[in-house]
């Protein structure tokens, strides 16, 4: 159950922006990735996750496997935080949403319309989402944005259980989430800008 | 007993009987809705009075 | 002592209580008696024949419809300038009180107008004006459901209120205008030569007494409901708090 | 699955979910047109099934923007497409959970506003018949549309634009078999049009939305 | 205010901005009334001022949603509440941009689809006229629906329930005014009453938008 | 040129929050609010910038002084970067736009639609805005959110010289900016639950 990213090139809005992306992820270990704003981490994170198609390369290990979250969370503000849980599970084909809301200590939240609740709150309803899909290799972009300090470690705390269980997780992040994990700068697999004579399917 | 209604006899009493479920229903609706939310208000006054 | 002591809630809570069974009462009372004496112990009218019978449940019902909106557009009107919230909730509560007997009004005359006037519906002013009166009725309604804060709510629907009783007036005179009607005349009015004859007139003054008193039972019951149903929401968030 | 359809109902009848608003929108278009076009009881009784029809059309067509855009807005269409559910059902789903708030609720309702317009009474079964053999496409074919145009911020009008086309065939056949009722002529043929129709969009058309939707999620 | 109107202006004209949507919604709801109750050309004709007053008046209220709600959603509405601009004049400014994105473009091109309807030569005239004072009502009766429906996730058909009532006296000034000009009759006084409506609308309603907006944004 | 917030109260969806909030912004300075996620730095910053009525208690000093950014950003994707700006200069009465671009590096994007801006990209033009209204006090919710290091160094910059410049600044955030500011916790002003038997507007 790994996860094998050869030779990726990913693009946005038709241009190109992370090139020769490798790496691999085993079960049981987490990636962090890092980068300045806009180098393209969130169109990697979604190339991953089968969202949208490589430019170039090859994903492996990833069908079927992936809980994707994003930076907006596919919340309802009108169901209720369990019902929200309940659909989720559901649609994974689980049951049981107490050991996500334990998780991420939203018990008492828990009949509480998602509409109405702080940007945190509803942040951490997003994470533990992904605790209900069941699925293993874990895909996140910016999770802890809005989270106060106490809820970050919470939310390390979830990820390294979910790694002791043999699950793996690709983050990406611009903070110090205190999480034993490679981290991986994706600065250097920038696009270089091709050469504009090489008119081909690309336009350049 | 009963008046003779004629040949509106349906026109007549159709409308009664509509006029006069909507009326009830309004009522009854009105005073379920009502207890209800009366006896949730009351469970819940209790269970907040005992834990302070 | 002045009125406004019982906007309080619990105030409310406790004058209404005392008076709802005489309420509840009185006006079942009168609307029986009102509707037995019209229907078993008035003569037929020699042109309407029987459907006369109609115009007692007819008459007292387009008349508390009306008379429901301008209750509401008189309970907007303080909740907006004195912000008493049991105003804004006497206005919530009677909305669909009102819109039933808009109902009501509706079909009597529907069913009525088929062998008086050989059709179910006509675009006649005063029946377009009630359908008019319908649809804000149910945007009313329909924006209080919408809204989750309680006071936004309020806030927008008073504003609703008004703003939509002085688009209401001006349809009542588009309408006329469009169209001169099939429908009666204002028949209990001062001007004689249109009245219902008196045997009709007083089983219908019977029956609008307890169509106005069923009117107010029904809307202080309700009314307490509001309150009761915030005071749960105000109760659930404080535990939210300690929580 | 079911839980998706039931999640849709449930959002959908919450306040502010929009069930019964596209009835609503019915049946202010239909009380509209005395206004606009006149009283007159035998002009309205004449162009009645067409004004029902292209109403219900219309109040189907408005409800439409709110059955993907909101999932896109909030990213649950990126969830759903990650989740083992194949995006076909999905939208099949969604299809239906559209035509059981909004298509059903008209059906049900157009015998009513039917009066209003003083319709012949031979035309109420025909009309029925025909919308509710028709609805259906309308909310499939909408739910096609809404897929083309989900990334678009506020695609509303510009959805409607593309699907209205896509309607005229629909339309034609349904209120052809609504008016032949009222005025009491044989339905036969525009009736088999409008099954045939309703079958061929509910078979195909989930394909093409989901492919569309593919493209628009990437 | 100027600043505003222009950011409007140009964000209509900007691909998926909504210009021009309304039009094309105006041309279909026209283009589908002889589909739907079929093509005879005296019934048409018949029909036609009050066909496309109304299409006019639904082509309005479609592209009402997306005048406030925009700014809602990304937080422009709270900036420009805190802005040195009263919310009187934004919302002024906000109906005029409507108008003349929406409003404007239908007056024009109403003799257009006006000839579709076979409406009667001496129609045009008093279409137009009664057109040009009638949509600006509608614009800012619109905008208040809007800022009463902004905080709500999709109000567009909510709107329209609140709004249509609202619409009632000037759709029949309005069309009053098409048709009697069509039929070659008198139209002095629904145009006194049409240029009454749009005239208070216009001077009072802004008030009232502003206040429910200020409601809204709390 | 002093913001005075006095035993400021601040509700919620008609539930109050914070309670008793008092405290004095001088020009030139910087006040930080801190507190756990949920607690209601959001609503207090709301009513400060006059966008929601206190329940009780005032607001001093704010009339027209305020600059306010929140979670989203007011931009319109369809707009490039500089009309964007120039949208929110004129608004305000001020013209030039070149200063803040400058400020968070935004240059080299000046042409690109907002749209098509990467999260912390669309951040750094969302706090630009602050450099054109002109504004002398400036209130921010979590206004890092999204910023990679060396952004939020910017942004530090950037409200270090607008101190200097006799402005001032009330800001809510869970990272460390490493500015010279004082800093609030707002925890101690949670508000208690009301007693129960007082049964008034408030239904409490
Ligand atoms: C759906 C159809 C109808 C509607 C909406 C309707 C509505 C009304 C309204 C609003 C009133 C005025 C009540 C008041 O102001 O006190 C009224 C009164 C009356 N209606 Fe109708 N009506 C309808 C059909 C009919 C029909 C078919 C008849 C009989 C032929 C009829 C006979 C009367 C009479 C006799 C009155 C009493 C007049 C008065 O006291 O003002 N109505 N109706
Ligand atoms: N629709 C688009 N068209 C063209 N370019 C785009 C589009 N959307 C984003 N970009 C550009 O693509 C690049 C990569 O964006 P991406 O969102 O992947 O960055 P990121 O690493 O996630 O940044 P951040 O840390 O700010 O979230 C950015 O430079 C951005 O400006
Ligand atoms: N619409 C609402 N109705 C009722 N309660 C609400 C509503 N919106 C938010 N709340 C609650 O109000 C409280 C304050 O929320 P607020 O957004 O001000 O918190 P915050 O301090 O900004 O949190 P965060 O750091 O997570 O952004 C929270 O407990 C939240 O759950
Ligand atoms: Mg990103
Ligand atoms: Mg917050």
């Amino acid at each position: 159950m790994t996860l094998t990213v050869t030779d990726l090139s990913v693009a946005r809005g038709g241009i190109p922006v992370l090139e020769s992306v490798d790496f691999a992820l085993d079960s049981g270990k987490a990636l962090i990735l890092r980068g300045p704003n806009g180098i393209g981490k969130t169109t990697l994170l979604r190339t991953v996750a089968g969202l949208q198609p490589p430019l170039k390369g090859r994903v492996e290990g990833a069908e079927d496997q992936i809980a994707y979250a994003a930076h907006s969370d596919g919340l309802k503000p009108t169901l209720t935080v369990a019902e929200n849980l309940t659909f989720w599970a559901s649609v994974f084909g689980r049951n049981g949403i107490e050991q996500a809301l334990d998780g991420f200590d939203l018990q008492g939240l828990r009949d509480r319309q998602a509409g109405a609740l702080s940007a945190g709150q509803k942040r951490r309803l997003g994470l533990s989402r992904m605790l209900v899909t069941g699925r293993p290799i874990w895909i996140m972009d910016e999770p802890t944005v809005s989270l106060d300090k106490s809820s970050v470690e919470t939310f390390a705390d979830v990820v390294r259980a979910h790694l002791g269980q043999g699950g793996s997780a690709l983050i990406a992040t611009h903070i110090d989430l205190g999480l034993e994990a490679e981290v991986m700068d994706v600065g250097p697999y920038k696009a270089k800008p091709h050469d504009i004579d090489d008119f081909d399917g690309g336009f350049l | 007993m009963m008046p003779d209604l004629g040949k509106y006899a349906d026109t007549v009493l159709s409308a009664y009987s509509a006029s006069l479920l909507l009326l009830l229903a309004l009522v009854v609706l009105t005073i379920l809705r009502g207890r209800k939310v009366r006896r949730e208000m009351e469970t819940l006054e209790s269970r907040v009075k005992r834990n302070g | 002592m002045s009125i406004w002591e019982y906007a309080n809630p619990k105030k409310f809570l406790a004058t209404t209580e005392k008076v709802m069974p005489a309420l509840w009462v009185s006006s079942a009372v009168l609307i029986a008696a009102g509707l037995i004496w019209g229907f078993f112990f008035t003569p037929d009218d020699y042109r309407q024949g029987s459907t006369v019978k109609i115009i007692f449940l007819h008459v007292p019902s387009a008349l508390m419809a009306i008379n429901a909106w301008f209750m509401m557009l008189v309970t907007s009107l303080v909740w907006v300038i004195r912000r008493h919230h049991v105003s804004a909730l006497a206005a919530r509560a009677a909305a669909p009180v009102g819109i039933v007997m808009t109902v009501i009004a509706l079909i009597t005359g529907a069913i009525w107008g088929q062998p008086m006037w050989g059709t179910w519906w006509a675009w006649d002013p005063r029946l377009t004006s009630f359908l008019v009166l319908f649809l804000f009725y149910l945007g009313y309604i329909a924006l209080w459901e919408a809204i989750d804060n309680p006071d936004t709510a309020a806030d927008l629907t008073s504003i609703l209120c008004l703003v939509g009783s002085v688009f209401a007036v001006l349809s009542r005179y588009a309408v006329n205008f469009w169209n001169q009607g099939l429908h009666q005349g204002a028949s209990l009015s001062l001007d004689k030569k249109e009245n219902v004859a008196d045997a009709f007139s007083n089983p219908l003054y019977v029956c609008m007494a307890g169509f106005v008193l069923l009117f107010i039972a029904l809307v202080f019951y309700r009314t307490g409901t509001e309150i009761r149903a915030r005071r749960i929401k105000a109760l659930m968030a404080r535990e939210r708090l300690e929580a | 699955m079911i839980a998706l359809l039931m999640r849709d109902l449930k959002l959908a009848f919450r306040a502010g979910g929009g069930f019964g608003l596209g009835l609503a929108f019915f049946l202010i278009v239909t009380v509209m047109v005395p206004f606009s076009v006149g009283p007159q009881s035998e002009l309205l009784a004449r162009i009645a099934p067409g004004v029902l029809w292209l109403g219900a059309l219309l109040a189907c067509l408005l409800s439409l923007d709110r059955l993907l855009a909101l999932d896109w807005e909030d990213g649950s269409l990126d969830l759903l497409a990650t989740a083992p559910l194949p995006l076909e059902s999905t939208v099949t789903i969604k299809a239906l959970a559209h035509w059981i708030t909004t298509g059903l609720p008209l059906v049900m309702a157009a015998p009513v506003l039917g009066l209003l317009l003083s319709l012949p009474v031979s035309g109420f079964l025909w009309l029925v018949v025909s919308l509710l053999l028709g609805t259906p496409a309308l909310s499939v074919i909408g739910t096609f549309g809404a897929a083309l145009t989900v990334g678009l911020k506020r695609g509303g009008l510009l959805m409607s634009l593309l699907v209205m086309p896509l309607y005229v065939p629909t339309l034609i056949f349904g209120s052809e078999v609504a008016r032949r009722g009222a005025e009491g002529m044989t339905v036969q043929t525009p009736l088999l049009m409008l099954a045939g129709i309703s079958a061929a969009s509910i078979a195909l058309l989930p394909f093409a939305s989901a492919a569309v939707l593919r493209v628009n999620l990437r």
